[in-house]
């Protein structure tokens, strides 16, 4: 029973011209966003995450960013060829964001609560003492105490977290049909990231907003994600539902991640280390033949090396950009801490089936 | 236990603004003990922040001490003093963006530390160790020649984490140091921290939201709550054993990557009206157990101790 | 806000004669009270509002004014005036008692006026006005109210032309002594006795003056306004002309950019006329190689003149080879002088002999020369030219070195300078004006450090000399020997420059250089 | 912030004070004096006019006296306008500078900021260019060259676009060349300046968040990038506007305005001691409160700026 | 599918040579500059009329047949023609050769003035809003005090106590000609002093020149850039100004500025004598600030193509 899709971006890549070359910062992006549905984006910091989120409020600054080839197709309009003033009915409005960088995404020289108000204007028709009403609720929604006093504060007599708060509140004003969440709640403690996580669900079952939701944070993913994907040098590498990532992961990069996370067993004393994943990043000016993640994967080829992976579909839900998944490939067993969460799921196929150009 | 390398002694900061005085700060008193990790959580807007800006001088305190080393940080000092002081204690800030020079390099936003205390003696080893740094926070060194904007939300964290690592300091605070990474490289950077300060003694003052992350690198954590330090307890025994209600719903708060567990997650909301009496106070409960509680709390949280 | 000063109804479209006038006075006058009055722009509006005993007529001689009647003494020291029946403006008789009131009124000198020495000549007025004899022993007496007798320390052949100047004329002596501020606005405590009436000072901008209905001669006079406005920049003065918003564009009250003169010459517009000024090098005789005469000489005798005028001033000013302007009667020669203009030759053969006197052992050790004027377009013009004019002919070398007016005058009254430019504008249509200056070598405005005993001689002489050619041979005498000695080099003599709406009519400008608008008129 | 303008108001009457000082001391040692002249006046009578006006007395006796003048802010008779105090002279010239000035600031903020603002938004495109070509022809033509021409284009009898009065005072048309002359400058400037800081400001993450809400460019430019773009463009405010409001000496020959600007010339020289004072005072405090409330208007228009209090040094 | 070798699929290790690869040699903030500065057209085409104007003004007077000081009266005010490219003066002189003698000195200047501004201006502005309080309050009140006390009366004085010569021009110009820059710097300084990267360079133990030279003001470039450029034709003029009160270059020796002055009553009779230099004061300010411009953009890394 599929859903309306409400977002699908078909193949997108974008890149920057700088002095040192051409920074591949996406390199073929594909994936969708059901109506009502949650989507996580987790990855390698610096894979491209950011930059796909803003490329769908186009938002990329260009010159030196620009479009190389894809498509972003929101409610079935390719976004890439709208113009900025049909962006600007979108934006706010149908699609909104939370940056991630919140210090600096607020105006330093504008009260908060007119940052706030500002939206409500711009997209409903509403009165003065209205908006500084639905703002200062706002404010109260995510959590920030006395809220009448702080619309009145600039952004730099806010904490960190606070700002970030604002930033949500600014995002969810307008009850966006789709709500891009570019590390929401990074700077926020527990409780209220719990908070807020509740509140997004409760505007969601409201207003069926689909939600891009990129984290860090694997306990948020899978507090919110409906479906899940993880990115890594400029590619979606695998993609599926909250469970099977979580509980069937396939690509070595994925099971790397939930390596590395700590426990709140994972005792820090004495007995030992984090397992992280060695080596850098790569370079996205030149980005690697291959597979990208190859140079520092344990489970390598010699064919990661010459020949990029194509996606392989291990059940209707569940995508995996790896040559492991290949019939050929050697059997590998992911890292202990990973099989011990790994678990059989409903639907899975027997065997991983090629995903052909253009699916 | 280990010497004292920082007391805060009753510390205040207090914001003047046009609407009034924030209280940011409100009296916090704590020692952070050489070579240890001490951890500092609460909620967002709380004054860690502030707390820790004020431990390194970046604003005036409005009342009490910081003793680093025995001195009073925030006491007149000679320019030969200051510069001691700064290369020994580093922080790492909580907005990496804003804190990167948007007209300087990566090159040397990280050798500025380097350039300043003359850490390198020629141009190439200056070079070298910002290769050096750059590839222990993670990055690589064809990111050298950039500048901030060009990078993604973690990359400029790393930069951060490299730059206050750039002149080896004896003590860091570390405010939200991880929360941009991706969790692998969360990974390499707490076990990139956890080796200095195996090898060099380092002494962390580590600020974080991520209570997983916070439990496994800290010995012991601090817990804040409105400018005020509620609980202070090795990290075990805070989690295991956590006695400020703050700090329990904080607990009960804690995602897990596990969707089934999620699913079905209670957690406990802190109402500040549970506290019986007034004349609330930072006590001892355990040796090296602290919580900030009444009088009467305090009675009956001992009978429970015991 | 505006002041409010359009001409308004005065336009001449309907066939009817202009009755306003537009004029430009360019600065604000410094005072409007006849005996504090020190420039020529505060000359320029009192003449109009004031008149004095006699007034100057077209023919440039003095005419009766307030005074119907004239009596000179057998010894020339001794004048009487009868006072004709004329009005205030306010309806009070004008009375002897307001010209004995107005003069001391100047020499007192606690009221600091700047020109009380133009009244030096009445007996006793100059050792009053500095302060050695009372005012009141002045040798002015009212005898009655239409009879005002008048002594002189000397017999003055020009006194009666003096008492046209503005230092002479009367002040309602009731008006004043009841508000000594009477002359500062326009208003009913302005109280004249001219053919015009002050109506409107916008202090800075403009001045409005009306006919003065209680003037005696109210007959003769056409104008019913007159808009002075002040207007500094020559441009926009010229502009404003040919727009209609200005009837007169030059001198005397203005001036015309020198750029402008061909093509209005051109055009056949321009008004010239001479008048008793001349614009002169002075030399410092007391610094080396100025203090010998051959050497002043041969720099003065190589001057090019006629191109100066012709290419630079460009206004038919008139070479000056003599020191006082053939304005001035008995000395219409000095159009020709006393030596040749631009004569390098004997400049040469005096520049040697200077020289070798001087102990230099050619002309081009000569040291370089310094050249000084104060700060304007046209001395620097003149300078340059001259300094061109010296390299090419002499080669003299010359340094041109300008100042700020009054930095200037201090240099040049302090004796700082070796070559320097100045002017000299007559105060009274006599010689006697132009050569004075040059008798004491601390007089005050020598400057040159030049003295000769028989010049002395001959000046203070001359004034006690009754006979009028006799004078003038003396005069004339004297001048000889300042051309002889050249402390000073004469360059040209001052012409005035204007265009004018060619209906205007009537408009008397003097060889000094005032203008009189009491018989301007517009032709329809 | 009260006590803050209490503290700068005492610091500005000390500046008045060095002020006050330094031009007197200045003005008596420059040579000439009131009374000197082309033609020397006789020596008794200068004497006489000197003691009249006290200025035989030594200089200190003199100076005194002078800062009790400027103390009272009566400054006393001029020395050249007979019968006129300077306070006269500047009641009657500064209402004609005030209005020509205000004009003028109107116009050099409106056209400058939107020169700029357009500059910077089309960076680098045709619109840029144009305005860089005007703006650096407002710059490097000087007010009496702009003048002069704007007079011979807008008012001259050779023009047939001659709309306006040559010169004069008379009417608000009179007003149109000089104050546009006057503007030019302060105006290329400023948008030259805007420019430079929109650029900076354009580029900034919170611009890219106004965008986000949807906000049209224009509503981005005017409601989050100017404000963060004028800094510079006050600060220049300041002394120009006290400038422009006492008059251009210039601008006021050329047009025949009988404003304040040309008794800053011609007081001086004339040496009319008294009103060299009397306007030098009057500029300076309209100067010192006009860069005062600059500085009070950076902490309106940057919260983040404290004068109040200075940080500890490092 | 596709038949894959098998071979392909054995476990591999990276080659360690591959990471290796070159980088873009390192450049600082400055040079980096500088390389994009000569990407930039525009900004070479105005450096390139500036060179053009600075040969022409270093040869043109030395290669000429006239001189610029020699008079010629019979010929004067000539308007352009094959004998006088630009036209004579008043005095008959050549206006090219003229022209370009003048630019030798306006150039000068202008350079020297902006230079001495500058460094003044922003040395005294930075340190007085980094220091703030009472030191702000101190120095920003010395600059009030220079700019109100009557420019005229100092000149005259000056040229009273100064020889006359381009040194002295360049003191009376300098007196006050920083001050506008100076609170430019102060108002930038202000703003930027509490940003984080300045509190995380001076937590580093960053000198206050340090951050001054490093941090502050290369991020406040844009308006010191603009606010130089304006202070090389104001210097032009005020040199006009000068030698017009008797303390600027002697005559006959020119300048733009007193050439254009000079200029204004022939501008209706003899226009060629006011356009001439006005029309190269003009080009050249449009080199400097096309120069400033380049230098504004390549100087801000976040403009970059
Ligand atoms: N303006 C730019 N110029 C050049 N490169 C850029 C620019 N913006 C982003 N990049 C590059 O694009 C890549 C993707 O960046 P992006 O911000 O999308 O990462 P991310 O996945 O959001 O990482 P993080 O989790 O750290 O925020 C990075 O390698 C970054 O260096
Ligand atoms: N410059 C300032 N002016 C006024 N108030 C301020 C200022 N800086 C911080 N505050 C206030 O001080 C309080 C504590 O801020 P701080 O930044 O220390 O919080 P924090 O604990 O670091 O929070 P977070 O986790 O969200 O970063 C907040 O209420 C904040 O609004
Ligand atoms: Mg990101
Ligand atoms: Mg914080």
């Amino acid at each position: 029973m599929e859903r309306e899709r409400i977002l699908e971006v078909k193949d997108l890549a974008i890149s920057f011209k700088t002095y040192g070359g051409e920074v591949q910062a996406i390199r073929g992006v594909n994936f969708h966003l059901n109506k009502g549905e949650t989507l996580a984006i987790v990855g390698e910091s610096g894979s491209g995450k950011s930059v796909t989120s803003q490329a769908i409020m186009r938002l990329i600054p260009m010159p030196p960013g620009y479009f190389k080839r894809g498509q972003i197709l929101f409610d079935g309009q390719d976004i890439v060829k709208k113009t900025e003033k049909q962006m600007q009915t979108i934006r706010g409005k149908d699609i909104s964001m939370i940056f991630q960088d919140p210090m600096t995404s607020l105006n330093p020289t504008m009260k908060v609560g007119k940052q706030i108000t500002e939206v409500l204007f711009k997209h409903e028709q509403i009165s003065k003492e209205a908006a500084e009403k639905r703002a200062i609720e706002l404010l109260e929604l995510v959590g920030i105490p006395m809220p009448e006093k702080r619309i009145k504060q600039y952004p730099h007599e806010f904490s960190g977290g606070m700002r970030q708060r604002v930033v949500i509140a600014m995002a969810l004003a307008a009850d966006p049909k789709l709500l891009i969440a570019d590390e929401p709640t990074t700077a926020l403690d527990v409780t209220i990231q719990a908070q807020i996580l509740e509140l997004m669900k409760e505007i969601q079952q409201k207003v069926d907003t689909s939600i891009i939701f990129i984290t860090h944070d694997l306990g948020v993913v899978a507090n919110v994600a409906d479906r899940v994907a993880v990115m890594y040098a400029g590619q979606i590498v695998e993609t599926g539902t909250v469970d099977e990532i979580f509980y069937n992961p396939k690509h070595p990069y994925t099971w790397g991640l939930l390596a590395s996370m700590p426990s709140l067993d994972t005792d820090g004393g004495d007995e030992g280390k984090l397992t992280a994943i060695p080596g850098t990043p790569p370079d996205l000016t030149n980005p690697p033949k291959g597979d990208a993640f190859a140079l520092r994967s344990d489970y390598a080829m010699k064919i990661d090396f010459e020949q990029e992976p194509p996606m392989f579909k291990v059940s209707d839900t569940h995508y995996v950009k790896s040559w492991l998944l290949h019939p050929n490939a050697p059997k590998v067993e992911p890292p202990a801490s990973v099989k011990a969460r790994m678990r059989e799921l409903e639907g899975s196929y027997e065997k991983p089936v090629l995903v052909k150009e253009g699916e | 236990m280990a010497e004292k390398l920082l007391e805060i002694k009753n510390l205040k900061q207090h914001f003047h603004t046009a609407r009034g005085t924030v209280k940011a700060v409100d009296g916090v008193s704590f020692d952070i003990y050489k070579g240890e990790t001490l951890g500092l959580v609460g909620e967002s807007g709380c004054g860690k922040s502030t707390t820790g800006r004020s431990i390194i001088r970046l604003y005036d305190a409005t009342d009490g001490e910081v003793l680093y080393k025995g001195e009073n940080v925030h006491g007149k000092k000679s320019r030969q003093k200051m510069l001691e002081f700064n290369r020994q204690m580093q922080m790492i800030f909580q907005d990496p963006y804003a804190s990167l020079n948007p007209r300087m390099t990566v090159l040397d936003i990280i050798a500025e530390g380097i350039d300043i205390h003359g850490l390198a003696k020629t141009k190439q080893a200056r070079k070298e160790r910002v290769y050096q740094l750059l590839e222990t926070v993670g990055l690589n060194k064809e990111h050298a020649n950039r500048y901030p904007h060009e990078f993604s939300g973690g990359q400029r964290q790393r930069i951060g984490i490299a730059r206050a690592l750039a002149v080896e300091p004896d003590f860091i605070i570390a405010d939200e140091p991880i929360s941009a990474l991706d969790v692998s490289i969360q990974a390499q950077v707490v076990n990139l921290l956890k080796e200095l300060q195996e090898e060099k003694g380092l002494t962390y003052l580590f600020i974080a939201h991520d209570l997983s992350m916070v439990k496994y690198i800290s010995d012991r954590i601090g817990v804040m709550y409105f400018g005020k330090l509620v609980e202070l307890a090795p990290a075990n025994e805070l989690y295991e054993n956590p006695l400020h209600p703050y700090t329990k719903s904080l607990l009960s708060a804690i995602p897990l990557p596990d969707p089934d567990y999620e699913r079905n997650r209670k957690r406990i909301k802190y109402d500040p009206s549970v506290h019986k009496g007034t004349n609330t106070e930072f006590r001892e409960v355990k040796p090296g157990h602290f919580v900030s509680c009444t009088e009467e709390e305090f009675k009956e949280l001992q009978a429970k101790q015991s | 806000g505006f002041s409010g000063n359009k001409s308004g109804d005065s336009t001449s479209s309907s066939g009817e004669a202009k009755t306003t006038l537009n004029v430009n006075i360019s600065t604000e006058p410094f005072s409007l009270h006849p005996g504090l009055a020190n420039d020529s722009t505060s000359g320029s509006v009192i003449r109009q509002t004031f008149e004095g005993l006699t007034r100057i007529n077209a023919e440039g001689k003095p005419e009766n004014a307030m005074a119907s009647d004239i009596k000179t003494s057998a010894d020339g020291k001794t004048y009487t005036f009868t006072l004709r029946d004329a009005k205030w403006s306010n309806g009070d008789p004008v009375k002897a008692e307001d010209f004995e009131y107005a003069w001391k009124w100047a020499l007192d000198p606690k009221n600091e006026s700047q020109y009380a020495y133009q009244l030096y000549y009445i007996k006793g007025a100059e050792a009053a006005n500095k302060g050695k004899a009372k005012v009141a022993d002045v040798g002015i007496k009212a005898k009655d109210d239409k009879t005002l007798v008048v002594e002189l320390e000397n017999p003055t052949p020009f006194f009666t032309e003096l008492t046209a100047f503005y230092t002479y004329m009367p002040v309602n002596k009731k008006v004043a002594e009841k508000n000594k501020n009477w002359y500062t606005n326009a208003g009913e405590n302005y109280v004249s006795n001219g053919p015009f009436v002050l109506s409107k000072w916008k202090h800075g901008g403009s001045i409005t003056l009306e006919k003065n209905n209680e003037y005696w001669d109210k007959d003769t006079v056409k104008l019913k306004k007159i808009n002075m406005s002040m207007i500094k920049d020559t441009n926009t003065e010229l502009s404003m002309f040919k727009k209609g918003e200005l009837d007169w564009a030059g001198s005397p009250t203005g001036s015309l950019p020198t750029e402008s003169l061909k093509t209005l010459k051109k055009e056949g517009g321009l008004k010239i006329q001479t008048i008793a000024g001349i614009y002169n090098y002075k030399f410092n005789t007391e610094v080396k190689p100025l203090n010998n005469a051959n050497i002043r000489k041969a720099l003065a005798y190589s001057i090019n003149r006629q191109a100066i005028v012709d290419k630079i001033t460009q206004g038919e000013q008139v070479p000056a080879m003599a020191i006082v302007p053939p304005t001035m009667e008995g000395f219409t020669d000095n159009k020709t002088g006393y030596f040749k203009d631009h004569d390098v030759d004997t400049a040469k053969k005096l520049l040697e002999k200077g020289a070798k006197e001087l102990g230099y052992k050619s002309v081009s050790d000569l040291p370089t020369l310094k050249l000084s004027y104060n700060t304007d377009e046209g001395h620097q013009k003149i300078a340059q030219a001259i300094q061109e004019m010296w390299k090419k002919d002499l080669g003299v070398k010359v340094e041109l070195d300008n100042s700020e007016w009054n930095v200037y005058i201090d240099k040049i009254h302090s004796g700082d300078y070796q070559i320097g430019r100045m002017g000299w504008l007559g105060d009274f249509n006599d010689p006697v004006n132009f050569l004075e200056l040059y008798k004491d070598k601390d007089g005050g405005n020598n400057d040159t450090g030049w003295e000769s005993k028989e010049y002395k001689q001959l000046l203070n002489d001359s004034a006690k000399e009754t006979d009028k050619t006799k004078r003038e041979e003396m005069l004339k005498k004297a001048e000889e020997i300042i051309i002889n000695d050249m402390p000073v080099a004469p360059i040209y003599f001052y012409t005035q420059l204007w265009v004018q709406d060619p209906k205007l009519k009537g408009v008397v400008v003097s060889g000094l250089g005032d203008v009189q608008y009491k018989w301007a008129h517009f032709e329809k | 912030m009260l006590k803050y303008i209490g503290k700068r108001l005492i610091y500005i009457l000390i500046t008045l004070f060095v002020i006050v000082t330094a031009t007197f001391f200045l003005m008596q040692a420059a040579p000439g004096g009131p009374f000197s002249g082309e033609k020397k006046l006789p020596a008794e009578i200068e004497a006489n006019l000197n003691e009249h006006y006290g200025l035989d007395k030594p200089l200190f006796v003199q100076y005194v006296s002078y800062l009790g003048s400027v103390a009272t802010l009566d400054f006393g008779p001029s020395f050249k306008y007979k019968g006129q105090t300077v306070n006269d002279l500047i009641s009657s010239g500064f209402p004609v500078s005030f209005t020509l000035g205000i004009e003028a600031i109107l116009l050099a903020l409106a056209f400058g900021v939107l020169f700029g603002v357009l500059a910077a938004l089309y960076h680098n495109k045709w619109q840029d260019y144009t305005i860089a070509i005007l703006t650096i022809f407002g710059i490097s033509v000087p007010s009496f060259i702009l003048a002069a021409l704007l007079q011979y284009v807008f008012a001259s009898e050779a023009s047939i676009i001659a709309i306006f009065p040559v010169a004069g005072w008379e009417s608000w048309a009179s007003t149109v060349l000089p104050s546009i002359a006057l503007s030019f400058m302060p105006m290329a400037f400023i948008a030259r300046l805007a420019r430079s800081s929109m650029l900076e400001v354009l580029n900034s993450d919170y611009i890219r968040t106004a965008r986000a809400k949807g906000l049209t460019k224009s509503a981005v430019t005017i409601k989050h990038a100017i404000r963060n773009a004028l800094l510079p463009v006050i600060t220049y405010m300041g002394p120009m506007a006290a400038s422009v409001l006492t008059g251009s000496f210039v601008v006021e020959k050329i047009f025949g305005i009988p404003g304040l600007g040309s008794h800053f010339v011609t007081s001086i020289t004339n040496r009319d001691y008294t009103v060299i004072m009397g306007v030098t005072v009057f500029y300076s405090i309209i100067l010192l409160i006009s860069i005062l409330v600059v500085d009070v208007l950076y902490g309106i228009i940057d919260p983040r700026i404290k004068l109040t209090k200075a940080k500890k040094g490092v | 599918m596709e038949e894959m070798r098998k071979d392909l699929f054995v476990p591999a290790t990276a080659d360690a040579a591959e990471s290796e690869k070159i980088s873009k040699p390192s450049l600082s903030l400055w040079k980096d500059a500088m390389l994009r500065f000569r990407a930039n057209k525009l900004a070479m085409v105005g450096l390139t009329i500036i060179f053009i104007i600075v040969m022409l003004a270093i040869f043109v007077p030395m290669f000429s047949k006239y001189d610029y000081s020699t008079t010629d009266l019979l010929n004067a005010d000539q308007p352009p023609s094959k004998e006088h490219w630009f036209g004579t003066d008043d005095l008959g002189r050549d206006m090219f050769v003229r022209t370009w003698v003048g630019a030798r000195i306006s150039i000068f200047i202008g350079l020297a003035a902006a230079v001495l501004d500058v460094i003044i201006g922003i040395i005294w502005g930075s340190i007085a809003a980094f220091k703030g309080g009472r030191t702000d309050e101190v120095m920003m009140r010395i600059a009030d005090v220079l700019w109100a006390i009557p420019t005229l009366l100092m000149v005259i004085l000056m040229m009273v106590v100064l020889p006359k010569g381009l040194l002295t021009i360049i003191l009376a110009m300098t007196v006050v000609g920083w001050i506008n820059m100076a609170r430019i710097v102060r108002g930038q300084v202000l703003q930027l002093k509490s940003q984080e990267y300045v509190l995380a360079a001076q937590t580093l133990g960053a000198k206050t020149s340090r951050l001054l030279f490093k941090h502050l003001i290369p991020n406040s470039m844009g308006p010191i850039l603009v606010t130089m450029t304006l202070t090389i034709p104001s210097a032009i003029f005020t040199e006009a100004f000068l030698s017009y009160l008797g303390l600027g270059v002697p005559a006959p020796l020119a300048s733009w500025g007193t050439m254009a002055s000079d200029g204004i009553p022939a501008m209706t009779y003899y226009p060629w004598r006011l356009w001439f230099p006005a029309a190269f004061i003009c080009i050249t300010m449009f080199g400097f600030n096309v120069v400033g411009d380049g230098l504004r953009d390549a100087l801000d890394p976040k403009l970059r193509k």
